[in-house]
């Protein structure tokens, strides 16, 4: 078993540990947020799923450009495991979001612009990653997949500004993180999104090895099938 | 230069006015307004907003039906490889078709528009000017997302459901705006002045166009 | 003169075609055989740049060179009449619709009658006749032709057939996938592909044809790339 | 003084990450499946 093959076990393994310490800190060590009291603490959740999906978005949109540069089959896969990584990463955003707002003000969902955006890039990357459903030929549906997934980025900006414009009622503190919070605060805040980091490539490599070897064994189908095909022509 | 883009529009209205395909999309519209207008209490009004709403919802559906049937034209002969044989660029095919969707939905807003004022009892505020603009920006929007995601289905069958499954989400922030500024011209107090969203719209729509002018030829090809 | 430098195509994971080098003469009728399925059509496709190429290159004497393509599909607009269609396609390649060279073209096709009429309604050989019409009133510089014969009836053949002479007495590049007996005496070279390669042989054409007081042998002689 | 909304976060956050390695196992069976089929395969080719 080389590195390479174990790295992704590793990695996950390193995060679910991380995340482990990460919650003896949130409960034991960060302070409870004067104005808002325990429930603040679900930030120190919510930041890393939220920052570590438009994250998953940003790889896309990268593997998307230069997929459309030069097409290379791996970058299509990168792109859509980090898709997928990236949409169950924004459903727990979404979520956790949810719980904060219900507990916080009373109500499930607010028109705040980041849960917005989520719920919108929700939306688009699940229609992303249904193109596997359109009955096309494998290249086309990769070019029509890369095209997507950097339509999809360049909306993300503006799905966030006008959700700002149309209405806003999110703390403060999350618009500027450094500004509001105390420096342990901070420091938790860092380390969860550090751990959940770990996490997300762990799962990412994963999956992009999975998605390897189904289009290996796909290909070989493939091919037999061909071959017997043209067995029974002759 | 563009001789091409014009052709396709000039034919693509005529197989459009001459087919059902518009009065398909225009009826689905009026339902929609008239559904909703089921759905105030009799006597009251139905708030700005939600006509604003109801107006630009219509004009999303319409878009979705216009640019499949746009698309589809290509598909029944095969005469997309014929247009990809043609000396012009290919953006002269995304700007032919998105002409010709844009000229489609705004003939079909043309009757959506009195069918909200009849139905859900709205006024025209003075300032309908700024309305009219949002209208042309919104729908140059629709037209350009329209004409790119339209090529991408390029005539499959599973075309409708996906398109508007991708469509809808990525228009939300132009239908923000467009929906503030129809609410300020139904009357409404609108909470944002409606000239910052005049000013989301127009770089909304510079995106898009660019994006769009870059990807097409990826997404129109002769590959089937 | 076109140029096929080691090309080869796959199509999801199936080889079509592996290292082919050929080149197509100007003013020549180059005639493509093969089994069905072999891929013919998807080397015109790969010549008209409608599909990519795995590897190699394909390469073009003349870059603005105009592509007439006649196959199965008649890229007819079914709610456009004939007249309609042809001005269409006039314009989509650039080019302004003269009424008289249309009506003169349908005439030439033998569909006058059926000038304003709609093309959904046309028989098979008609719409066949009607694209034919196209691929002529754009005076392309190389004809894709892709078993144009399908649908055409006797006189609908020969017509055919002398207007591909007439375009190789105007120095077209004419790339013919047919599998027709009388092919065979047009032609100038012959490929036929075979294990996923093409192989092309010099033809001698028997047709003689005098076009503008320039007989074949004379083009022979200059040899334009 | 731990408050319950914070925990029903975290356990809705591993039940998430859980729920996606499950998938992730289950795709892992689907493609030990169609290996043991290509084997199959194989086996039959060298018999006749």
């Amino acid at each position: 078993m080389s590195l390479k093959q174990i790295l992704p076990a590793l990695l996950a393994l390193a995060g679910g540990l991380l995340l482990a310490a990460g919650w003896w800190l949130i409960f034991m060590y960060a302070p409870t947020e004067a104005i808002m009291g325990a429930i603040q603490k679900i930030f120190y959740i919510h930041l890393p799923l939220s920052w570590w999906a438009l994250f998953s978005f940003f790889l896309v949109f990268l593997c998307s450009v230069a997929y459309l540069v030069r097409p290379g089959e791996h970058l299509d896969r990168i792109a859509r495991s980090c898709a997928e990584i990236g949409v169950l990463l924004t459903t727990l955003t979404l979520v956790t979001g949810m719980l904060w707002g219900r507990k916080a003000w009373g109500v499930w969902w607010t028109w705040d612009p980041r849960l917005t955006t989520a719920l919108i890039m929700w939306f688009i990357y699940t229609a992303y990653l249904l193109l596997g459903g359109l009955n096309l030929s494998e290249q086309r549906r990769r070019m029509v997949r890369a095209v997507v997934g950097i339509v999809a980025f360049a909306d993300v900006p503006l799905v966030f500004l006008s959700a700002r414009l149309w209405r806003s009622i999110h703390p403060a503190v999350f618009a500027n993180e450094s500004g509001g919070l105390e420096p342990e605060m901070k420091l938790v805040a860092l380390f969860s999104v550090l751990a959940m980091g770990f996490f997300w490539l762990g799962l990412v490599l994963v999956r992009c090895q999975q998605l390897k070897s189904q289009d290996r064994i796909e290909d070989l189908l493939s091919t037999e099938q061909n071959r017997e095909e043209q067995t029974e022509q002759l | 230069m563009l001789k091409l883009a014009l052709a396709l529009a000039r034919k693509d209205l005529s197989l459009a006015l001459r087919g059902a395909g518009l009065v398909q999309s225009i009826l689905l519209g009026l339902l929609l307004v008239f559904m909703f207008s089921l759905s105030q209490k009799t006597g009251s009004l139905a708030s700005g907003q939600m006509a604003a709403a109801i107006f630009w919802l219509s004009s999303l559906f319409c878009q979705t039906l216009v640019f499949n049937m746009l698309f589809a034209f290509e598909e029944t002969q095969g005469a997309r490889t014929c247009l990809l044989l043609s000396p012009a660029p290919v953006t002269d095919i995304f700007l032919g078709k998105a002409l010709a969707g844009f000229v489609l939905i705004f003939l079909a807003q043309i009757l959506f528009f009195p069918a909200i004022i009849v139905f859900l009892g709205q006024t025209v505020s003075q300032s309908w000017p700024m309305g009219l603009l949002m209208l042309f920006l919104a729908d140059t929007g629709l037209a350009c997302l329209g004409a790119l995601l339209g090529a991408l289905s390029q005539g499959q069958t599973a075309r409708e459901s996906l398109l508007s499954l991708l469509v809808f989400p990525l228009l939300a922030p132009l239908l923000l705006a467009a929906i503030s500024v129809f609410a300020a011209v139904f009357g409404e107090q609108a909470g944002e002045d409606p000239t910052s969203w005049i000013g989301f719209s127009a770089a909304f729509d510079a995106i898009f166009l660019a994006i769009a002018l870059m990807l097409f030829r990826f997404v129109y090809t002769g590959e089937d | 003169m076109i140029t096929l430098k080691h090309v080869s195509k796959s199509f999801a994971s199936r080889l079509l075609f592996r290292d082919v080098t050929a080149s197509f003469a100007s003013g020549a009728v180059h005639l493509i055989l093969g089994r069905n399925g072999s891929g013919k059509s998807t080397l015109l496709r790969l010549i008209g740049g409608l599909s990519r190429v795995t590897s190699g290159s394909i390469v073009f004497a003349r870059e603005d060179a105009r592509i007439g393509y006649l196959g199965h599909a008649t890229f007819l607009y079914p709610n456009l009449t004939a007249y309609e269609n042809l001005a269409f396609w006039q314009k989509a390649y650039g080019q302004s619709a003269q009424e008289q060279a249309i009506l003169k073209m349908l005439a030439h096709v033998g569909l006058t009658p059926f000038a304003h009429s709609r093309v959904g309604v046309f028989s098979r050989g008609m719409a066949q006749r009607l694209s034919l019409a196209r691929v002529l009133l754009l005076r392309p510089d190389i004809y894709l032709l892709d078993e144009p014969e399908t649908g055409l009836d006797k006189t609908s053949r020969v017509l055919l057939q002398d207007e591909i002479l007439k375009a190789r007495a105007d120095n077209a590049c004419i790339l013919w996938v047919s599998h027709l007996a009388e092919g065979q005496s047009l032609a100038d070279s012959i490929c036929t592909v075979q294990k996923k390669t093409l192989v092309c042989r010099q033809a001698q054409p028997q047709v003689q044809i005098e076009t503008g007081g320039r007989t074949k042998d004379a083009q022979k002689g200059d040899e334009q790339c | 003084m731990t408050e319950p909304w914070v925990l029903y976060a975290g356990i809705a956050v591993w039940a998430g990450l859980g729920g996606y390695l499950v998938f992730l196992a289950i795709n892992q069976q689907r493609l030990a499946r169609k290996i043991s089929q290509l084997e199959q395969l194989k086996l039959e080719d060298n018999e006749d």
